[in-house]
């Protein structure tokens, strides 16, 4: 039986892997319509799963009421919001807006008022560390931060009016059809099309090769930590 | 001084906060309206509008919602400042339900500035459940046929705008804002059948995409991000929220990049010193 | 790296004389007409790549050919019928072989040669397709009188099991159809196509072709893709055996992955917890799998110096999976008692929910190191800035290109795209593993060889090289 | 107070609320991030009971008779052996059936999509017919960029002579894109914060009763109060 507990899950995978590694070659109806029925089995299976998370996340916080932990108070705050949102989902039956007359229901409005601006709020933090990051970091320590460095201060530079405004005070003369220097979008957009595109053309290649490694060595059952004990 | 430049190094972030603000804020508040030249495309749309003879009709399709707010509906009160202008008539509606109320303050706010008269100037149909069918029936059985009653549940066949105007094809313009694809929408089931002309604005992200819909000609022109909406403010010479965005990224990305060179000046200084 | 170069020419000039045999048919001479040249290298067959119904007929162009020229195809079910069905009828300057989306191992020589496809179930359809279609769109009606029952809540249970019925009628019927399309398919059908002028007189008639449907097992376009499968399937385990053998491989540093014991140590030092997080995929990406592989290996130096491990997760599968990783990891390091099962804990599923309540337990605990593995999008620089603010040292893989900037920018140390790959077999060292890494760099050496060959003969204007890499599918 | 000025009131505090969080950890944004916990796994758990349980798997099920939908509530249930420790093994079953379907399903499009494109994009523009000689300089520029890219990530070579020269060329290639991207995208994050701005200005005028600036003063007013109650406290503790 022990036996059989360890090898069980190396035979699916390896079955699984081989059938959607060859899946993709053979053009049979029978192979794509198995395609749409597996993305509708992992709506049930992920569906289902939801119940670990949801044992997970009240086991956490019911513990630390429990426990009167310090500030235990925000972890009810966290439960009340979460019963709201799901009673008023369900009175709505799921629907933010009611489709005859457009008109908003109380979960559309509740979705619109509390969910969106905190979405959109922490989304808009990334302006502030966007500058923080870029004040700390950016540092000609080496040569390569010296590179990484100026190459960012050009593209902002480019990017915003001002910059090009700026750009434009410098005079530019004719050289056998070229104008030099040339204008500041060019530049950027050279670096874009060109330096950035052959960087990440290589970073994507090396990453493709890592992937096809990491799927061969899941498939023959070389990497199986994933499974845990392997008792 | 080198007790600045130490200080500088390994300055707290919340000073850069604080300062990141500022930069953002006070553009908003009191604009410097930096020049910005203009691009083509963005020329395109406005030509196209200013061109067309007073008292034509432009079909504004307002697709987005608040999360796309700050790039797309400075452009929806730009054109239509330039449409009421020109007196031409304007029809609002959008595919976004989450957005419907934006389009509908866009269309009052702007009205209400060149005291346009709801039903005859202009008229809002707001939202409906139907995507590319809604198109279809606007294009075949007219627009009162696909929208009976506008986004205030009043009665539209009867209203003297729709009298002359009746089906899609007898639009001058439409333009489409757009934060997600319906742009295909509105040329697969519009453009393609009834040839109206059509041009339209994109999110910043979308714009290096939409240059392709330029070349095989689905739109004549197009405003991209708010780059593209403080473009068409100054073609109207109407600088309001696009122009002031901008103004505000202009500070701020210069505030970035003067902090970078001070920092970096601060890091050299200290070395300097650290191994005099 | 000796033998490299000499392995690589031969495999590529392998790929490049492949001996495909194109499907074998018959050509006929052609009759002498008065048009300068004539069509010619009439052939008929089934249509490759599929399993449709589809037969494909080509033939050399006849010069001139002018709007007002028109081919028809005509089919019928036995070689000396009269030929009335037509099946397509278009000028003779359009249809061309080349606007078919085939390499050239499959198509052979597309210029100058005339392409059309003709499906055998449409020329002749099955007698109970209009049948199946009625009773279609009778299960659809009762569908919708159903849902409308529902809505204003009356008894809907007649009409219920009117549909289920409904369903199986269809089902006795849809094997009915599948029996009649396969007696369709199996037969063999006969073709001629003539040319005609503007007021339909015949200008010439090809011989009569033959040919039979048949269902491809392979997507022959995809040749050079699954060859490339295999090679890489080889490599990979020609170089596992070939590393049991010889263990000391040698590896360069990556200092990323030398810091992690630096980062544990200091966590047990400073007393203070480890963040990890394992990105925004689920267990279905191989980025994420990778992220736990890795977990694996650093929780087993976490047990070893008995620190704390915390990794907050998004999906449940991967909050499990973690759980069992983290947990055979302490009984390897031999402490199992010191185990927590509250170390992989799930938060929510919402991308900036997530990061807001991850960015308070930063704060809140001040970790002493956190590792941010896998795949990110713009939560990316939310989660690193804020580590990098508490203080704590930030190890991340990710092979997210478009994160990756904002990793270098704020944390100490990150595994770029394939590095974050080779990290499982980087931190166990076990030859096995270690053996993969040998098989990703041949692959590289492989991958830079054809971006060379390529580019030469793209510069040398030889287009038809490039079908070699294209991608067909 | 209709809807949309107490839309506005909610708003304008939860956005000063999160930007707290830029200041310190303090109990606003405690709150913020908390309720913000709370309504997204709501809203989860409505999202997967409406399409992932009724609309995934009873409708289906009971009422089209989809049996073949047993299989993946038998996987998905057989999660549930966690909670079991002698049966807990069985739903390692599950995890190598998703494990192993992402693997098989990702190598032939990896090699299609991924290496077999990217080789594609790179060398056609130099044999494009009329190429500028431009174009076919920035195309060499490129290959010479990814190949010594590659070379940079060699695991099994040793970084000197020449391959360091030529993983040093791709490492500035590598910096030089990470900065440009980096640059790039400061603008994009820099309008979500204009965005936010303008929503918080309207909500300072009049017709929102000024909400952003008495929530601002207010929660100033109660921060400073806090912090002077802890270092109260932490001032009794310490002489205590």
């Amino acid at each position: 039986m022990d036996q059989f507990k360890k090898l069980a899950p190396l035979i699916v995978a390896f079955v699984m892997g081989v059938f959607f590694g060859l899946q993709y070659y053979i053009p049979h109806p029978f192979t794509d319509d198995l395609l749409t029925g597996m993305s509708k089995w992992f709506i049930v299976i992920g569906g289902i799963a939801m119940g670990l998370g949801i044992v997970s996340l009240f086991y956490s916080h019911i513990y630390k009421i429990k426990r009167r932990a310090p500030a235990w108070g925000f972890s009810f705050v966290m439960f009340i919001a979460l019963f709201t949102m799901l009673g008023v989902g369900i009175y709505c039956a799921n629907a933010e807006v009611i489709t005859e007359t457009g008109k908003q229901t109380i979960y559309g409005w509740l979705y619109q008022s509390f969910m969106v601006p905190l979405q959109s709020t922490m989304f808009s933090i990334l302006a502030f560390y966007v500058a923080s990051a870029a004040f700390r970091a950016f540092r000609a320590k080496t040569k390569e931060a010296t590179l990484l460095l100026i190459a960012a201060i050009i593209v902002m530079f480019a990017r915003v009016p001002m910059g090009e405004a700026i750009y434009a005070q410098i005079p530019t003369f004719q050289v056998g059809g070229m104008t030099i220097p040339p204008t500041i979008g060019n530049i950027t957009g050279w670096i874009m099309k060109t330096i950035n595109m052959a960087a990440q053309g290589g970073i994507s290649l090396g990453i493709c090769l890592g992937v096809i490694a990491m799927s061969l060595k899941i498939i023959f059952g070389i990497e199986k930590s994933y499974m845990g004990s392997t008792k | 001084m080198s007790g600045f430049l130490k200080k500088m190094s390994d300055l707290d972030k919340r000073v850069i906060f604080v300062l990141i603000s500022l930069a953002v804020i006070i553009p908003l508040l009191y604009p410097l309206f930096i020049e910005i030249n203009v691009n083509p495309e963005v020329k395109a749309v406005y030509d196209t509008i200013e061109n067309l003879p007073n008292g034509s009709t432009v079909f504004l399709a307002m697709d987005f919602d608040p999360s796309s707010k700050p790039e797309l509906y400075p452009m929806a009160e730009a054109v239509l400042r330039h449409c009421f202008r020109k007196n031409h008539k304007v029809i609002g509606m959008t595919f976004w339900v989450t957005g419907v109320g934006l389009g509908e303050k866009a269309l009052t706010d702007i009205a209400k500035e060149y005291n346009k008269e709801y039903g005859t100037d202009y008229l809002y149909l707001g939202w409906k459940a139907g995507g590319y069918a809604l198109v279809i029936q606007m294009g075949e059985e007219g627009i009162a046929a696909a929208f009976p009653v506008d986004h205030y549940g009043r009665e539209t066949a009867s209203m003297p705008i729709l009298q002359k105007i009746t089906h899609l094809k007898n639009i001058d313009y439409l333009v489409e804002l757009a934060a997600g694809a319906s742009i295909g929408t509105w040329y697969y089931y519009g453009k393609m059948k009834y040839k109206f002309k059509m041009g339209g604005g994109c999110t910043g992200v979308m714009a290096a995409s939409w240059y392709n819909l330029l070349k095989i000609d689905w739109i004549n022109g197009f405003m991209g991000g708010l780059r593209g909406a403080a473009e068409y403010e100054k073609l109207i010479d109407k600088k309001s929220k696009a122009t002031r965005g901008m103004d505000a990224q202009s500070v701020s990305h210069m505030l970035i990049i003067a902090m970078i060179i001070l920092g970096n000046i601060a890091y050299f200084a200290n070395r300097a010193k650290g191994n005099k | 790296m000796r033998n490299y170069p000499a392995m690589i020419l031969l495999v590529i000039l392998l790929f490049l004389f492949i001996p495909i045999s194109l499907p074998a048919q018959e050509s006929v001479s052609p009759t002498p007409i008065a048009i300068a040249e004539t069509p010619s290298e009439f052939q008929a067959y089934d249509t490759p790549n599929d399993c449709l119904s589809n037969i494909s007929i080509s033939w050399k162009a006849m010069s001139p050919e002018s709007e007002s020229i028109q081919y028809v195809v005509s089919i019928d079910k036995s070689a000396d019928g009269k030929f009335e069905q037509e099946a397509d009828k278009f000028p003779s300057v359009y249809n061309w072989k080349s606007d078919k989306e085939w390499p050239f191992w499959v198509s052979g020589t597309k210029e100058g040669y005339h392409y059309v496809e003709l499906n055998i179930l449409q020329q002749f359809p099955p007698l109970t397709q209009a049948e199946l279609n009625k009773k279609k769109a009778e299960l659809q009606k009762v569908r919708s009188e159903i849902e409308k029952a529902k809505l204003d809540n009356k008894d809907y249970s007649e009409a219920n099991t009117k549909k289920l019925v409904l369903m199986d009628d269809l089902k006795i019927l849809e094997n009915k159809i599948s029996k009649e399309k396969a007696e369709i398919k199996a037969k063999t059908y006969y073709f001629k196509v003539t040319a005609v002028d503007k007021n339909n007189q015949v200008l010439f008639t090809s011989p009569v072709l033959s040919a039979q449907t048949q269902n491809n097992g392979f997507n022959q376009s995809l040749l050079i893709n699954f060859l490339a499968m295999i090679f890489l399937c080889a490599t990979v385990l020609w170089f596992i055996s070939h590393a049991k053998k010889n263990k000391n491989l040698f590896l360069r540093r990556i200092n990323g992955l030398d810091a992690v014991e630096e980062a544990v140590g200091r966590a047990t030092e400073m007393g203070r917890s480890i963040f990890y997080m394992t990105g925004i995929t689920d267990m279905s990406d191989i980025a994420c799998i990778c992220a736990t592989v890795i977990l694996g290996k650093i929780s087993e130096k976490v047990a070893q110096y008995d620190s704390q491990i915390k990794v907050p997760h998004r999906d449940p599968i991967v909050m499990t999976v973690c759980q069992e990783i983290i947990k055979e990891a302490y009984i390897k390091a031999g402490r199992p008692d010191a185990y927590k099962s509250d170390s992989s804990f799930y938060v929510t599923g919402d991308q900036f929910a997530y990061t807001a309540a991850v960015n308070g337990m930063m704060m809140r605990e001040k970790p002493a190191a956190s590792f941010l593995m896998g795949s990110y999008a713009a939560e990316a620089l939310l989660l690193a800035e804020c580590g990098a603010t508490t203080g704590a040292i930030q190890i991340a893989g990710s092979d997210s290109t478009d994160q990756l900037p904002f990793f270098i920018t704020t944390c100490d140390y990150t595994l770029i795209g394939e590095e974050f790959y080779a990290a499982s077999a980087y931190l166990s060292r076990e030859p096995v593993l270690v053996g993969t890494l040998k098989a990703q760099d041949f692959g590289k050496l492989f991958v830079l060889a054809a971006l060379v060959i390529g580019a030469v003969f793209s510069l040398a204007h030889m287009p038809w090289i490039i079908d070699i890499i294209k991608d067909f599918s | 107070m209709d809807s949309t000025i107490l839309g506005g009131w909610i708003a304008a505090g939860l956005t000063l609320f999160m930007f707290s969080s830029l200041y310190k950890d303090n109990p606003f944004y405690r709150f913020g991030e908390h309720l913000y916990l709370g309504l997204s796994v709501g809203y989860i758990i409505l999202k997967v009971i409406y399409a992932n349980i009724i609309g995934g798997l009873y409708k289906p099920l009971f009422e089209d008779h989809q049996y073949m939908l047993l299989i993946p509530t038998i996987l998905g249930l057989s999660l549930y052996t966690r909670f079991f420790p002698k049966i807990a093994w069985i739903s390692r079953i599950t995890f190598a059936f998703i494990v192993g379907y992402g693997s098989g399903l990702t190598i032939p499009r990896i090699i299609a999509g991924g290496i077999f494109q990217q080789i594609e994009k790179i060398i056609t523009p130099l044999g494009k017919t009329g190429a500028t000689w431009w174009e076919v300089f920035s195309g060499i520029v490129i290959i010479i960029g990814v190949a010594s890219v590659l070379i940079y990530f060699f695991f099994s070579v040793e970084h000197k002579g020449i391959i360091n020269k030529i993983s040093r060329v791709g490492i500035y290639f590598v910096m030089i894109a990470f900065g440009a991207s980096f640059g790039y995208t400061v603008m994009a994050r820099m309008s979500l914060l204009i965005g936010r701005s303008y929503d918080l200005i309207e909500f300072a005028t009049p017709k929102y009763y000024y909400a952003t600036i008495v929530l601002l003063v207010l929660m100033v007013l109660i921060l400073i109060l806090y912090e002077s109650m802890r270092k109260k406290e932490e001032g009794s503790e310490a002489n205590a």
